[in-house]
């Protein structure tokens, strides 16, 4: 049962409030793109076990989005941003490095 | 004999005597007994059969980890199966029944006999009863499965309310012993909220049992006064009753509370699930005892020595005159001074170890009472109840040195730390040799959000057995959660307890230790369950190593004890059996509940109406009230036809199709999705959710889009009228509104922020009441107040105005192909339009009519409907839609994906119209076709299917639309459905325009 | 007016608690730059107050105004002046990206007044409702019962819910049953 | 390997049981195989099986991390059917449901299963259209299905509310033919009987690595040490993203938590399996008595093997008001597991980008049923180097050409 601080309101939120988005920081690929391009945009997932990117919904309260960075196996939350993020932020992806020193930092 | 004693019994009031009923027999107990306290006071000692052999099985212990002493409690409505005896409270009019015997507890035909069980040793079942292949299911199940399962199937429908209850906390305190109580006490006073809950009704635990000494008086003195300082602190709630059922992820507490169990005849819900945001937890749930490990260990009468001594101190009930004590350490020593003291006779000690020396021995020798140390108990004799044990040497193999006559046995294998709570959400353990207990790791503690650990485990649950240092170790876990939870606590009094100090156990796993073979077929492990040391002998013999094989081979632990007496004593011999150490095989997985908890509490007050939210349109009491045959469509009910007397559902949608062709209809579309889209970027965006241009669109304008998933596949359509330059308004389908407008935030806030774009979603500000039929007109002239002519109002636009002074915004759009308006009007005013379009309707016919009416209406215009003709897999080209999809724009969702091979496949079902060659043949919903061809899979080649089929009243006759290979290039051929009855109904490929198909109606 | 009707025409119910639908309440829906001068302005000439702090709501004699997320206020007046306002935002925005719509008639009010009121609401919603998290002045969206809902108190012992009008009758059954006399207060 | 019979036991009895042998061995690795099979939960060892039975390719390792069958074999809630909508997917499942028929047969081990019948509830008229076009699919199929009317769901269950007030059942889709099966055994049958044909189940070891050199899979890297393969087949449910990542691809599949609940056991009131997609809920009793209960999925990837409690609520919740006797009746235990989910809910058997590793993962919600036949078409797959009738259309290649197989486009049926 996450708890997940919503950055757009500062609810700390229980999950019930939350609806989950899957993968962050995922880059669109439209019309023009390739077969390959379009393949991976739409269904390749890193699904890592351990430090992973994901979008969440503060569904139930604000409405907004918003990223988080958590650990699927430890469920451990690193942190959350807003959406509008292109890139996790970098005191971020530090901060983690500091907690998960093997891991092997952000993959699109 | 088990009996009242004259005299003791400190939580029972004799002064208040309580009548109940047990297999049929009226019996006495007094205000605080439990059920388990009541029946042995009244003699009763074979209380159940046992799982699998159907054994005679008695009271073993006084908690919840009683695994025998179930019961059916109550009657009817009101009966539970499975009811521990040791956690029901008595009151009066209290109705109990054994369970798992028949025909009677006494006489249980059940019940195998001792040569019998050597047939079926651990998973027999994986053997044998494998021929022939049918018997399975017809002979040899049916038979198990009557000789399993516990108590009766309940059969009337709950008569009991719940309810759920959240609750913020910064510590929670789980157990309400001493340890408990010091953990809360030091966490209250750093100014933390803290929480408490015991899951009994009463506080103080073990402490008052064995007599502790706290500060200088007794233990009641300091529980009551430390209870009393709690309950005064304004941060700090304590409740009773409540059972601290699951720790969960992030701080996620369940806990369950049991409000009317003890009074059933008070009003109100009988539990209260407690769903609990803790930010430091802290478990304080003490120790369970174990048994030990000989032949007969199961016969009634023989119990642990903790609960002979509960039953004595705490109900003033002896579980036997004579009772010899069985042990491996101190603690079982309280219990012999205990039923010394109560003038009952305690024959012997039967001490493990080979000497006992400390305090308790020497007290007890002091008062008399034999000592036999370095003896075990080679076998309890005796069928329903204990009639004597026999002795032997703990060493040996068995050889039986004595015979001691008693009633009675009370038996202790040391204590486990209850820690079940730290384990539940990845806690980790440690092998304490010295104490031969699983102690939890501080260094690895199950982490919160942030990472860090969120529970502290304090007292008894954390090792510590002796009330001293039990005390000191709680208040320091109080004081650590505080300040883990972010409070500054004051440096610590910790109350000083004294009780007598105790020598070290010795792990005692088998007694004897060389015990053979038929002494193990005879040593139980898990009671309930019937697993025998044999049991997991074998299970270790044949392969199942792992501590998880082993369990789920013998079903060690899986009974509704979840092992709480069983785990320790039967890893420790599979351990023995793979010649490893304990901490190498480790535990199973504990898993919440730690006591199972009522499925009532948990569904909590979502029952009947209050089950699942019903979505009501501001229309919906009218329907109610003139017979609607109700339809549910997402969250919502709409009416799927409005009968009349006397009339079934068929007729009456037809009556509801035929006025609405020839005169007028109403319908209630307030469910359709109403969606704002406004800002300088609104129509660029609109050109990428939908397929179509919207941004071309002007103002007063409507247009039928369609939108798509980034996969392709067509997902909502509807109507967008542009109401100004800026701003847009999108009509969804009733079951998409929420999703869409969330689909539409989703690509503004994380994809295309830079545009300027907000959205509402106004579905409910609305009722929107479509007037529908060759006569609408005139209906809306009636009620006055707006210019809806043709010139004024033509096909595809909408005006605004009020229409009977009501404020309204009429679309002319049509979903029947009638001239049709589709009128807006605020929520709250919904109801009043309507009835006065049914007032003003009346002289022109006018009629209501359901969803079903406007599903044949729209298929006999050859319109689609999603989740009829599409259903997740199907792209706008498979419908013949392409004049939807533009060609103009670079990009929209869907557009790279219907690019691709299969997207692009000629061979893609496309939509069709269908007409039976017999016209009373109504084609199945979901009909296939097929072209007489069978695939290599065996599977007969499908070419097309029935997307929507029905009888037509306007045209008499049945049609359908369905998507058919190449269809659209076969029209007038005839192809195949069968029946899944075998039938096969032939139809014809035809366009899926039935009715006007020059759109003559409509455009009037 | 007389055509105007709430969801459950101002039914209350005397619990441990009493529950009472409000009956129909102006309110607007204000997206946009809730920084800006403009808007600040806007709705102070609508209900004469000031932009709320992130999950504030304040009220005065013109009405309320509550802040429901980073671009988003919800403003209540009376029932009918709510088209005047949203008219007269519009306007005062026009220069603006925005959007101000009247939603009196998608919602269902509820007042809930007495001593135990935050346990009404705790039977719940997982936010927290003590006073720790929760007094006057505070505006919680969040779920209550089963469906999404907004409340705020505006007394120590009265609560206002607001919902959306399809479930409206839902609410109320909901809020009747947690406040079912004899089941209340449960954390004193 | 000597037989279980009845005969046996008795034999057995008589010297207390001191006699049987090992169900299967624990061999210490050998340096090379033909074929490495990494994770042994049912799709594992019945492609072992396979392999060695249909093509008597015998010299397998099967590794695994843990103990065998302790993923997610060991913790579902066992439903066997086979009704599905689409024709690939009708094909696997009910080649895997006539494997069950006599699967106690042939591996001479009882997997007790139980043809009791399955049942999916429609509750809604969009169900009731979905479930009829699932009968007339299967029809076509040879899948045994009728789409029966609430009086035979009463009768055939007698403690549904059929009449209740929110979702009152319309009918149902019943395969009299479907059931479920002890799942451990499942598992435990195959590995005896592939212990037996001589392959090697290495237990307490993971796979850390795959070796790889010109496109092609050398050999694997273990917790106990490198072994070597001429060919691998990665069979791991929901740690297929990371074994994926270490032999460098990425798949469609996002891995999150399922879980299930049993009751405490009751004498037998419930002969069927009941599926309720509408409210979200299904519910079987077990031989021994519990009512064994399964819902939804978390919506977010997790590898805890512990799920949010909201979906038990939910499932529970909706289980009270489909079986109001439940109501009194206690959850004894509650677990998760983590599943396999894929972009279109569909499994994945197929080759990969590395030449000779194939993969088999993507099972989901629903793999249990599908343990024999997804054995049988995995096998031929690694045999043959190419997927046969029944694995071909399971390709990985089908997410780039935007050819899914998508089951819950009828009712949105998991399980
Ligand atoms: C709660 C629940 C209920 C379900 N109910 C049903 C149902 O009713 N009916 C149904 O048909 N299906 C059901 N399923 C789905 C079904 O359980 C699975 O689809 C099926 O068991 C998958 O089998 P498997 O052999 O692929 O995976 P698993 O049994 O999970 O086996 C994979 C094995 O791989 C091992 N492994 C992983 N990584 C490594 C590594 N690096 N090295 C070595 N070994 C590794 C794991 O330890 C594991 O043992 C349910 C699942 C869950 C969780
Ligand atoms: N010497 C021994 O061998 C031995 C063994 C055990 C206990 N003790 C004695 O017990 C006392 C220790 O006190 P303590 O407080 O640590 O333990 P305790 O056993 O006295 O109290 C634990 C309390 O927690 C409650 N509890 C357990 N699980 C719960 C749950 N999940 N939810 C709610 N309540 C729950 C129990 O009902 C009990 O009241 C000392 O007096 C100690 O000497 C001694
Ligand atoms: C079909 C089925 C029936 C089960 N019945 C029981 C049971 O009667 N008692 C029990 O304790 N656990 C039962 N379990 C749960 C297991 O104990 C265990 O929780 C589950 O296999 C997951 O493993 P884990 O909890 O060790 O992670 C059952 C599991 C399944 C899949
Ligand atoms: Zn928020």
């Amino acid at each position: 049962m996450l708890l997940l601080t919503c950055p757009n309101c500062g609810v700390e939120a229980d999950e019930t409030e939350l609806s989950a988005g899957g993968q962050a920081h995922l880059k669109r690929f439209a019309a023009g793109s390739s077969d390959d391009e379009f393949e991976s945009y739409l269904f390749h997932r890193s699904n890592a076990k351990g430090v992973h990117f994901e979008r969440w919904r503060h569904s139930y309260g604000c409405g907004k989005w918003f990223l988080a960075a958590r650990d699927t196996n430890t469920l451990e939350v690193f942190g959350t941003y807003p959406a509008q993020t292109p890139e996790p932020p970098k005191d971020l992806i530090a901060a983690i490095k500091k907690k998960r020193p093997d891991w092997k930092g952000f993959a699109k | 004999m088990s009996t009242r004693l004259q005299t003791g019994g400190t939580i029972i009031d004799r002064g208040q005597q309580i009548e109940f009923r047990w297999n049929g027999k009226r019996l006495r107990g007094f205000s605080g007994d439990t059920l388990a306290s009541a029946l042995l006071a009244n003699n009763q000692m074979l209380l159940g059969r046992s799982f699998k052999y159907h054994r005679p099985r008695g009271l073993v212990a006084s908690g919840a980890e009683e695994p025998n002493a179930l019961v059916g409690l109550g009657e009817g409505a009101r009966f539970e199966p499975n009811q521990r005896a040791t956690t029901t409270e008595l009151f009066s009019g209290l109705t109990a029944q054994p369970q798992n015997a028949w025909p009677s507890l006494e006489f249980d035909i059940g019940a195998l006999n001792k040569m019998m069980t050597r047939f079926f040793p651990a998973g027999f079942y994986y053997k044998t009863f494998m021929y022939p292949r049918a018997a399975w299911k017809h002979v040899f199940e049916p038979v198990i499965r009557k000789a399993a399962g516990l108590g009766a199937a309940p059969k009337d429908p709950d008569a009991d309310t719940y309810e759920h209850y959240h609750t913020h906390t910064d510590v929670m305190v789980i157990g309400g012993g001493i340890s408990g109580l010091a953990a809360a006490l030091e966490a209250g006073r750093s100014g933390a909220r803290v929480l408490l809950v015991e899951q009994t009704a009463n506080f103080g635990g073990r402490a008052i049992v064995d007599g502790v000494e706290i500060d200088g008086g007794d233990a009641e003195s300091w529980i009551n006064e430390t209870l009393k300082t709690l309950n005064e602190m304004d941060n700090v709630t304590v409740v009773n009753r409540c059972l601290g059922a699951g720790v969960y992820d992030h701080g996620y507490v369940l806990a369950y509370q049991r409000l009317t169990d003890h009074t059933p005849d008070k009003d109100g819900p009988r539990h209260r699930l407690w769903r609990i945001r803790a930010k430091q937890v802290v478990t304080a749930t003490g120790a369970l005892e174990r048994p030990l490990s000989f032949a007969g260990n199961d016969v009634p009468g023989v119990m642990l020595a903790g609960a002979v001594r509960d039953y004595a101190t705490l109900y003033g009930v002896s579980v036997g005159d004579r009772v010899v004590i069985a042990t491996n350490n101190d603690d079982a020593y309280r219990t012999a001074i205990t039923l010394h003291r109560a003038g009952l006779i305690v024959p012997v000690i039967v001490d493990a170890r080979p000497e006992a020396n400390g305090t308790l021995p020497e007290q007890a020798r002091a008062l008399g009472i034999r000592i036999d140390t370095g003896k075990a108990i080679a076998k309890v004799k005796g069928g329903k109840r204990v009639t004597g044990v026999s002795l032997c040497v703990q060493a040996g193999e068995g050889s039986v040195l004595e015979e001691v006559a008693c009633d009675a046995v009370a038996m202790s294998g040391g204590w486990s730390p209850v820690v079940h709570l730290w384990s539940h959400c990845g806690g980790k353990l440690n092998w304490d040799a010295e104490q031969a207990m699983f102690r939890p790791d501080p260094k690895r503690p199950p982490t919160g959000a942030d990472g860090n650990g969120m529970l502290h485990v304090a007292g008894t649950a954390n090792g510590y057995l002796d009330a001293a240092s039990a005390l000191a170790d709680a208040g320091q876990a109080g004081r650590d959660a505080a300040k883990d939870a972010g409070f500054k606590p004051a440096a610590g009094t910790a109350p000083k307890a004294v009780s007598e100090a105790e020598a070290p156990i010795l792990p005692v796993w088998s007694m004897p230790q060389g015990a053979g073979v038929k002494l193990q077929m005879k040593t139980f492990l898990d009671y309930q369950n019937d697993v025998k040391v044999s049991d997991v002998r074998l299970a270790a013999r044949e392969g199942y190593e792992s501590v998880e094989h082993t369990k789920r081979y013998t079903t060690l632990g899986m009974a509704t004890d979840q092992g709480k007496l069983s785990n320790i004593n039967g890893l420790a011999i599979l351990a023995d059996s793979l010649n490893a150490e304990i901490p190498r095989v480790g535990t199973t997985t504990f898993r919440p509940p730690y006591q199972p908890i009522s499925m009532g509490a948990i569904a909590g007050s979502a029952r009947a109406e209050l089950f699942k939210p019903v979505r009501k349109s501001p229309v919906h009491a009218w329907f109610e009230d003139n017979g609607a045959v109700w339809e549910p469509v997402g969250d919502w009910r709409r009416p799927y036809t409005i009968r009349q007397a006397g009339e079934n559902q068929k007729d009456a949608v037809k009556r509801e199709i035929l006025n609405t062709r020839q005169n007028v209809g109403l319908l209630d579309a307030s469910t359709l999705g109403k969606i704002i889209v406004k800002g300088p970027d609104a129509g660029k965006f609109l050109d990428l959710l939908y397929t179509n241009m919207m941004s071309t669109l002007k103002p007063g304008f409507c247009r039928y889009g369609l939108m798509c998933t980034e996969n392709g596949f067509l997902t909502d359509d509807g109507v967008v009228a542009r109401l100004d330059e800026d701003t847009f308004l999108c009509h969804t389908t009733s079951g998409g509104s929420d999703r869409i407008h969330a689909w539409m935030e989703d690509w503004l806030q994380t994809e295309w922020w830079d545009f300027k774009v907000y959205t509402a979603n106004l579905t409910e500000q609305y009722a929107q009441i479509a007037v529908v039929g060759p006569k609408a007109r005139q209906v809306l002239e009636k009620l006055g107040g707006m210019d809806v002519s043709k010139e004024s109002l033509p096909f595809m636009r909408f005006a605004e105005g009020t229409l009977a002074g009501i404020p309204a915004r009429a679309f002319r759009i049509s979903f029947s192909g009638e001239l049709s308006y589709e009128i807006a009007v605020p929520a709250s005013q919904g109801r009043a339009f309507w009835d006065k379009c049914l007032e003003a309707g009346a002289e022109f016919g006018i009629q209501p009519y359901g969803t079903e009416a406007l599903h044949v209406m729209r298929a006999e215009k050859g319109f689609i409907m999603i989740g009829d003709e599409t259903d997740g897999t199907i792209i706008p080209q498979d419908l013949n839609l392409n004049w939807a999809i533009s060609k103009k724009k670079a990009d929209f969702l869907g557009k790279r994906a219907q690019e691709r091979s299969h997207m692009t496949d000629p061979d893609r079902w496309k939509l069709v119209g269908l007409l039976t060659e017999n016209p009373a043949d109504v084609l199945p919903d979901g009909a296939y076709a097929v072209d007489g061809t069978t695939a290599p899979t065996g599977i007969k080649t499908t070419i097309g299917r029935v997307t929507s089929s029905y009888y037509s009243p306007t045209l008499d006759r049945s049609i359908a639309m369905g998507l058919v290979k190449h269809g659209p290039e076969r029209m007038g051929e005839v192809i195949d459905f069968p029946t899944t009855e075998g039938a096969v109904i032939k139809a014809k490929i035809v366009d899926p325009v039935f009715f006007d198909p020059e759109g003559e109606k409509q455009n009037v | 007016m007389s055509d105007v009707q709430s969801v459950l025409g101002g039914a209350s119910f005397d619990g441990a608690v009493k529950v009472t639908e409000a009956g129909v309440q102006g309110m607007i829906t204000l997206r946009g730059d809730l920084g800006s001068e403009a808007l600040a302005k806007a709705v102070k000439s609508a209900v004469g107050l000031a932009v709320p702090a992130p999950l504030a709501v304040k009220s005065g004699a013109k009405g309320a105004v509550a802040w429901m997320s980073p671009d988003e206020l919800l403003l209540t007046v009376p029932y009918d002046q709510a088209e005047a306002a949203v008219a007269k935002l519009t306007k005062a925005l026009a220069d603006e990206h925005h959007l101000a719509v009247n939603v009196s008639d998608a919602r269902a009010v509820f007042t809930l007044s007495g001593d135990a009121v935050r346990d009404v609401l705790a039977k719940g919603t997982p936010a927290d409702v003590s006073p720790a998290g929760f007094k006057p002045g505070v505006i919680r969206r969040s779920q209550l019962g089963l469906v999404a809902a907004a409340f705020w108190m505006t007394s120590d012992t009265e609560v206002t819910v607001v919902c959306f009008r399809s479930v409206g009758e839902y609410m109320y059954n909901w809020l009747c049953t947690a406040a079912k006399p004899g089941t209340l207060p449960i954390v004193s | 390997m000597k037989r279980y019979s009845a005969f046996a036991i008795a034999r057995e009895a008589v010297r207390y049981h001191q006699g049987w042998e090992r169900a299967w061995a624990s061999p210490v690795p050998k340096k090379e195989y033909d074929v490495i099979i990494v994770g042994a939960g049912g799709h594992g060892l019945a492609t072992a099986f396979y392999l060695g039975k249909n093509f008597g390719i015998t010299n397998v390792a099967i590794i695994e991390k843990g103990w065998l069958g302790g993923g997610n074999t060991g913790r579902n809630t066992t439903i066997i059917r086979s009704n599905y909508l689409q024709d690939p997917s009708a094909a696997i499942y009910e080649k895997a449901r006539s494997l069950y028929e006599t699967m106690s047969q042939d591996l001479n081990y009882n997997v007790m299963f139980s043809p009791r019948g399955v049942m999916m509830l429609a509750q809604t008229e969009h169900e009731v259209r979905g479930y009829k076009r699932t009968a007339h699919a299967n029809a076509l199929q040879g899948v045994k299905t009728e789409f029966i009317t609430p009086g035979k769901v009463k009768y055939l269950c007698p403690i549904i509310e059929v009449n209740g007030p929110r979702f009152p059942v319309l009918g149902a889709l019943w395969q009299a033919r479907g059931g479920t099966a002890r799942h451990d055994a499942v598992a435990w049958g195959y590995a005896r009987a592939c212990s037996d044909m001589g392959m090697d189940i290495i237990q307490q070891c993971e796979v850390t690595g795959i070796t790889q050199a010109k496109g092609q899979v050398t050999g694997v890297e273990t917790s106990k040490g490198a072994i070597k393969c001429k060919k691998l087949a990665m069979v791991v449910a929901g740690h297929c993203g990371v074994l994926a990542e270490k032999a460098g691809f990425r798949l469609p599949v996002e891995s999150v938590a399922l879980q299930a609940l049993v009751s405490e056991p009751i004498k037998p009131c419930m002969d069927v399996v009941v599926m309720a997609n509408t409210v979200h809920g299904y519910m079987s009793q077990s031989d021994k008595g519990e009512m064994v209960i399964g819902g939804g999925t978390d919506g977010f990837n997790n590898y805890t093997q512990r799920g949010s409690f909201h979906h038990i609520e939910e499932t529970v919740r909706a289980l009270v008001e489909t079986f109001p006797m439940i109501s009194r009746l206690k959850m004894l235990r509650q677990w998760g597991g983590i599943v396999d989910v894929t972009g279109d809910r569909s499994p994945i058997l197929s080759k990969t980008p590395l030449g000779n590793c194939f993969i088999n993962c993507g099972w989901g919600t629903g793999g249990f049923k599908a343990i024999p036949g997804s054995g049988w078409a995995m096998a031929e797959t690694i045999a043959k180097g190419e997927p046969g009738a029944l694995a071909a259309p399971f390709g990985l290649d089908r997410f780039k050409e935007g050819r899914f197989i998508d089951e819950s486009v009828a009712a949105g049926v998991a399980h």
